[in-house]
């Protein structure tokens, strides 16, 4: 056999193909601060800009979630849900005077959603991965089960937080900053940080992608599908409760309605911030990016004075369907 | 005539419609609106929509940040928006709340509160049964798991104390005639006999009263609704023996709130205070003093 | 059938592994019976056999992929059974997959070090992990960027991605299930002296390829399947290919190549001029004549595939193509096939068949339309075709109602090939027809592309295999780096030219166009 | 040789498997029927059960369509919104009084739903094909945009049909029964036939489940991918087309709240059917027991006395995820 060298010169492209696919939110979201501006001048003042990014932190956090659950190969449609249902789990704690100083009690509160929230994602994981269901059906199944629960804990009102004293405590964890930046933009960085480390730097991280790319060659290296889905099923429900601790001091109350489509919203910006939904693909800053873009295009609807509001929903929809579109073109160049 | 032109912006923020309540409320808002902005030269008035309590919240800061002068607000969840009404309010802002109050509702949060009576719905509605039908089997549909909601239902309790009407059942509808006609077919299953239905909201009443006309029942013996929809209140003026009454619950007291708004600005009148609507009891004999044919609802 | 006993054991030692009485039944189908195997350190043993003979059966066995239905497997004389794949690679046995397994979102290193990622405490340390990718690639003579996403390798670089990652595992026994299948002359010689290495380290190889010259020169026994028994076990000294090949197939296969008279000058059937696939083929000018059987040899990458994905309009590109004197632009297969012109993929579990679905509805996808009646499909007609296209193709397997996921590689190409055939197509392309392929199906396939030739269809052959084009071939353009760059045709049809002409050595009358 | 992007290891032995899978949603639904005969003996009334399956009709019917898109490998979640879209401009059609004669009217009103429907799906398919994007993205955009403009058409309120006499002659569609069959019924089977004929038997379904199981394959073998899945979304609006024809009547009215929702319940309803979110697999029949098997568990939790009002939804969700656990263990044997 003659020994000839491999002909390199058409070499495959390499990672920087994927450049643009990770651009191409963040261009999305930049003609969208222009159109912004056009529509009302307020729209970039700090004031506005600081409000709509500190209120897109429930969705960035709980989208931060999802796009381990997507790219691992699953879905979550519960999370909505699970807001609801951890939020008002929390509140009745609090209510319940378990712990007398304030400041303990309101830690022992945030451990409990943080723990409740895991709890919820193993749930969803497990029965995923060992019942085997589709994860579409089998959230769908439990988002009916967290919101029927919360109905049930609020017998059908709302459940607020008794103390004033705990709830003025509590308040600057939304409305308080650092140095002028708002808490929820500090903790929506501080957890995309880590969520970046995690699956980008760790080998968790890499097994999340090589599972949901192809789970059979993942199963074939050693790695436990099962276990890495679950894994993924409980960040999310960990970052579920860091949005519920932040949201709580929002309005102080949840009710059986807390959260209803976060998890169409949650799904929506994932996508808008370049991940696939077949699973194997991350982009942990994209989706923080896309939970921006969803916030921004709700604000500018309602700044700009043209849009009847009947109308809002669609427009929203356009858009939405628009920045797809850019997107795409981009990553075709 | 110098504060005629007077600069003052006002923003509304109200429910977005997703049922024909929230619809008449939107089309009362804006009616009313455009009056006023004719009425006086230097106003301005917002209008915005939101579907729920979080984005309400949004869009209360999202006004706040246009530079309103007074802000007018039917709260879609009262409780989850105490904080959003509180910073517009410790901005210094004018605040007039409409329909629903939170937990607490006093001056250190809105300088106005007009109000319709969603416990007296329940009660009217109650009342009227008790009185009408004191032995009756009834049936109820609810709306959706939120707080009006459970006041209603409160209210409809304390309407029926003392006397022997039996609640055989109550379900949620959703505020949506779908599920009003699927629970109304089921509680027909359920149930051989049947005297009253009160599903305290006219949009579920629409569905109910199909279910019972497919199942040729006659064991029903009226259906009570709520909120006076131009159809229903329609029926009782035509004296509809499935549709004797209705409970007023005016969609157009946002338009009140605005007025009494305007008014505090341009007219030099103090307005602060509490405004409860009643819930009326629409009869065929006042039928027709509440009957607005071209509103949406 | 004569059943030769094993081999007189030249080493007295324990076998490193060894499987006694194996037997595998899938459903009601026997796959293999009663097996009797052994590696021993520091051989390289191979096994041959005909396409669905149960050698990759075996391996997957051997490997943990499978648990046998009967028999023992033995490591150094002691009983084991594996729980899994991961627990065979543990006890030092690792197989490298006749299929591609790698996570084609990840990297080349990500995937050679998936589930064994190096790391420094909590975080990955990538440089060390691309520089071993890099290093380990460069040992199996190719040359990759660690850095690059799997899914847009060629699949000749997935293979090479894959023998690298197995190699990296601790090992005491490697089996390579057809490694070179894909791969060109540079990659199987490098592979070759790979393999020879770790054989004088004391590692055992077990060895499966249908190239059995190549078989002859690596292996120090050989050992043949046949129907899912072991029929023989031999020296390789002792045996020469056209020996293997008795053995495999039961009969003599003396000529692999048909006879072929030298087509007389006949007309032009496909005329294709300065047609380019942009990023892939620049400025390609050929004709085809009807009856003829055209070669397309290069390199790897040379953009063969690519050429002919765009002339079937699979990919966008330009150019002027004639095709019986009608000037013709397929947007679409469906247009070229319309046409007449059918396209075999070299990639036929990505692109040829649908792995899931069974062998009826795969057969009949492309051409549906002959199958219609009233508005209906009619499937008894289908059942037809499928004992035909079994009978005729020779397709190989123990029931029809399988998937066609199931079907052992070989007759896997069989069976994309019978779907192909079904449109009756006038101009067939043919992209690595027999890879993967036996000896005793090769002289088929070869035959049965001459007969379409002797019909008078026009064929266009892209292969790596310089002998299988050289074989078949009335003429052969070569290609290099997206160009043709040369035609050889009669006397000047030989490995050397060709090579020459593919690697630049040597420059053709084609590049003058 | 490439199977970096498949994935056997999942795949049935042999077709004797699939009989299994496509027996195990009527299996669930044979169990659920002795539930509720145990929760309330009314339930196994024929007037209850006709009821039941009478008004399971429009996510029935609509999930037959999302059976195409589903199989086809695509997904659309718009098609409550369309429903309310469709409905509303026919009433609208209806009341403006463009045919005089009433029948005529009717047979118009018809046409005009189905030629509206076609064209809403032919939207959604154009915009995932040709646009490229996400369907989940695409056709949650469409959503917005199919509700957006029913708010804007109804104002918010409902359309409800004013003539008397057209709502007279319409209602028999839905109420009305042929030698005791509810109409809905009959349409419901109809439908279900001929959807399964054109799946099973023609040239196009076996297109469709090719396209879903493998969409390189298809392209390979002369199968227009995109035409293949924009018509599948046309069927999908075809059927949502047929359900408005038989929801109008029954209300005589819609909203914008209308069909809320039930793109969730139409999916829903296809994957209990044993259908794949994943594409390539499509069993019309499973659908038809999904969509019946859901409204049957509503029906059973109204029935029965033992459940908290509150809790309905949490126990829907639990049934639904235990169906679904039946399922599979029945298809692991
Ligand atoms: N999972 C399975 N279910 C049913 N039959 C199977 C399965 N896997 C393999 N077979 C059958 O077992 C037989 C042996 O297949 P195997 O893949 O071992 O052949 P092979 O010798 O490797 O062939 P090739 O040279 O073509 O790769 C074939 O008939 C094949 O169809
Ligand atoms: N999906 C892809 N994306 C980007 N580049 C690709 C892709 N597939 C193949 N290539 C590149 O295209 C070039 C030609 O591919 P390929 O190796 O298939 O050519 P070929 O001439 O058909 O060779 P062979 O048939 O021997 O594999 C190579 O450089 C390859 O890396
Ligand atoms: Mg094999
Ligand atoms: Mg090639």
């Amino acid at each position: 056999m003659n020994a000839v060298a491999t002909d390199t010169t058409k070499a495959p492209r390499t990672s920087k193909d994927w450049d643009m696919a990770a651009i191409a939110p963040f261009v999305a979201l930049a003609l969208l601060l222009v159109l912004g501006y056009f529509a009302n001048p307020n729209f970039v003042s700090v004031a506005n800009l600081t409000n709509v990014i500190t209120r897109s932190a429930f969705i960035a956090i709980i989208a931060l979630g999802a796009t381990y659950v997507i790219s691992s190969g699953g879905l979550d449609l519960s999370v909505g849900a699970m807001v609801a249902f951890v939020a008002s789990l929390m509140i009745l704690f609090m209510n319940s005077g378990a712990v007398a100083d304030p400041m303990l009690m309101l830690i022992a509160a945030m451990m409990l959603a943080l723990i409740l929230g895991a709890a919820c994602g193993l749930t969803n994981g497990l029965i995923t991965t060992v019942g085997k269901i589709e994860p579409f059906i089998a959230t769908l199944g439990m988002m009916g089960i967290y919101r029927g629960l919360t109905t049930w804990l609020s017998q059908g009102g709302s459940i607020t937080v008794r103390d004033r004293e705990l709830q003025q405590l509590y308040r600057p964890v939304y409305f308080g900053d650092v140095f002028g930046v708002p808490i929820p933009i500090i903790v929506i960085f501080v957890t995309a940080a880590l969520a970046a480390f995690v699956l980008y730097r760790t080998r968790y991280g890499r097994h999340v992608i090589a599972v949901g790319s192809n789970e059979e060659v993942a199963r074939y290296s050693g790695i436990s599908v099962q276990k890495v889905r679950t894994i993924a099923y409980v960040i999310q429900g960990l970052c579920v409760a860091v949005a519920v601790i932040i949201y709580v001091p929002r309005l102080g109350s949840t009710s059986a309605t807390t959260g209803i489509l976060w998890e169409l919203q949650a799904i929506t910006a994932v996508v808008v911030g370049g991940t696939a939904l077949r699973g194997g693909v991350g982009r942990i800053w994209g989706t923080i990016c896309g939970a921006f873009i969803l916030e921004i295009v709700g604000n500018i609807m309602l700044l700009s004075n043209f849009v009847s509001e009947y109308l809002i929903g669609a427009i929203q929809g356009a858009i939405i369907i628009i920045a797809m579109l850019v997107q795409r073109t981009l990553m075709r160049k | 005539w110098a504060q005629e032109a007077k600069k003052v912006t006002i923003g509304v923020s109200i429910p977005a419609a997703d049922h024909g309540w929230t619809a008449g409320v939107v089309f009362h808002a804006e009616r009313v609106a455009k009056l006023l902005m004719a009425e006086h030269k230097g106003l301005n008035v917002i209008v915005k929509t939101s579907a729920d309590p979080a984005s309400q919240a949004n869009a209360v800061q999202d006004l706040a940040v246009q530079g309103i002068d007074a802000l007018v607000i039917l709260p879609t969840d009262p409780d989850q928006l105490v904080s959003a009404i509180q910073q517009v309010k410790d901005d210094g802002k004018f605040v007039a709340l409409v329909d629903r109050a939170p937990s607490v509702n006093d001056n250190t949060i809105r300088d106005l509160y007009v109000a319709g009576n969603n416990p007296a719905l329940g009660e009217v509605a109650g009342q009227y049964i008790a009185k009408t039908t004191p032995e009756a089997e009834v049936v109820i549909i609810r709306g959706l798991p939120i707080p009006i909601d459970q006041q209603r239902q409160d209210g409809f309790d304390k309407g029926i104390e003392g006397s022997k009407v039996k609640i055989l059942d109550r379900q949620y509808g959703n505020w949506s005639r779908d599920d009003a006609f699927r629970v109304m077919q089921d509680y027909l299953t359920k149930y051989p006999k049947i005297d009253v239905v009160w599903c305290q909201d006219d949009d579920m009443a629409v569905g109910v009263m199909e279910a019972i006309s497919q199942a040729n029942r006659t064991d029903i013996k009226y259906v009570v609704g709520g909120a006076g929809s131009k159809d229903m209140i329609k029926k009782v003026m035509d004296g509809d023996k499935m549709m004797p009454v209705d409970v007023l619950y005016p969609p157009a007291m946002v338009a009140t709130a605005m007025q009494l708004t305007a008014g505090g600005f341009y007219d030099q009148v103090p307005v602060s205070g509490n405004y409860i609507l009643d819930a009326t009891l629409v009869t065929k004999d006042n039928a027709k003093d509440f009957y607005f044919p071209d509103s949406p609802f | 059938m004569s059943v030769s006993a094993p081999a007189a054991a030249s080493s007295h030692a324990i076998p490193l592994l060894e499987g006694a009485g194996l037997s595998k039944t899938f459903g009601i189908v026997e796959v293999l019976k009663d097996i009797g195997l052994t590696v021993r350190a520091g051989e390289v043993h191979a096994i041959i056999g005909e396409n669905g003979a149960g050698k990759s059966t075996l391996m997957k066995i051997l490997a943990g992929n499978h648990q046998p239905t009967r028999g023992e497997l033995r490591i150094d004389g002691k009983p084991v059974s594996f729980a899994g794949p991961v627990d065979a690679e543990n006890h030092g046995i690792v197989l490298v997959h006749q299929e591609i397994l790698l996570a084609p979102d990840l990297t080349v290193a990500q995937n050679i070090y998936l589930g064994r990622e190096l790391g420094n405490g909590l975080a990955l340390d990538d440089r060390a992990m691309n520089e071993g990718a890099a290093k380990a690639i460069r040992e199996l003579g190719g040359d990759l960027d660690p850095n690059a996403i799997v899914s847009r390798l060629s699949i000749a670089q997935r293979q090479l991605v894959q023998i690298a990652r197995v190699l990296l595992v601790p090992h005491r026994i490697v089996i390579f299930d057809e490694p070179t299948a894909s791969l060109t002359p540079h990659e199987t010689e490098a592979l070759l002296k790979v393999i020879r290495d770790i054989r004088a380290k004391g590692v055992g190889v077990l060895y499966i390829s249908h190239r059995l010259p190549e078989v002859k020169e690596i292996a120090d026994r050989v050992t043949v399947l046949r129907d899912g028994r072991l029929v023989a076990s031999h020296e390789t000294a002792e045996l020469q290919p056209a020996d293997m090949a008795r053995l495999m197939v039961g009969r003599d296969v003396a000529k692999l190549y048909p006879d072929r008279q030298a087509a007389a000058a006949r007309e032009t059937v496909l005329n294709v001029e300065n047609f380019d696939v942009p990023g892939y083929a620049q400025n390609a000018s050929f004709s085809l004549r009807k009856g003829e059987i055209l070669g397309f040899a290069g390199l790897i990458g040379a953009g063969r595939t690519e050429l002919m994905e765009g002339l079937v309009g699979l990919r966008p590109a330009r150019g002027k193509v004639t095709l019986r004197g009608h000037s013709v632009a397929f947007t679409d297969v469906h247009s070229s096939l319309k046409a007449g012109v059918a396209y075999l993929s070299e990639d036929r579990k990505g692109k040829g068949l649908l792995l899931t679905k069974d062998l009826r509805t795969n057969l009949t996808l492309a051409s549906l339309g002959k199958f219609i009646r009233g508005f209906q499909i009619d499937r008894q007609r289908e059942a037809q075709a499928l004992d035909t296209a079994i009978e005729e193709f020779d397709i190989r397997t123990g029931t029809k109602n399988i998937l066609a996921g199931q079907l052992s590689g070989g007759n896997q190409q069989k069976l994309l090939l019978a779907k192909m055939m079904l449109l009756d197509p006038q101009v067939v392309i043919i992209d690595e027809p027999t890879r993967g392929i036996d000896i005793g199906n090769k002289e088929q396939i070869y035959k049965f592309i001459a007969a379409l030739a002797e019909e008078g269809r026009s064929i266009i052959v892209v292969s790596s295999e310089m002998p299988e084009l050289i074989g078949i071939c009335d003429r052969i353009h070569v290609m290099r780096a997206g160009r043709i760059v040369g035609e050889v045709e009669g006397d000047h049809m030989n490995e050397n030219e060709i090579v020459q002409l593919a690697t630049g050595v040597k420059t053709g009358a084609g590049e003058a166009a």
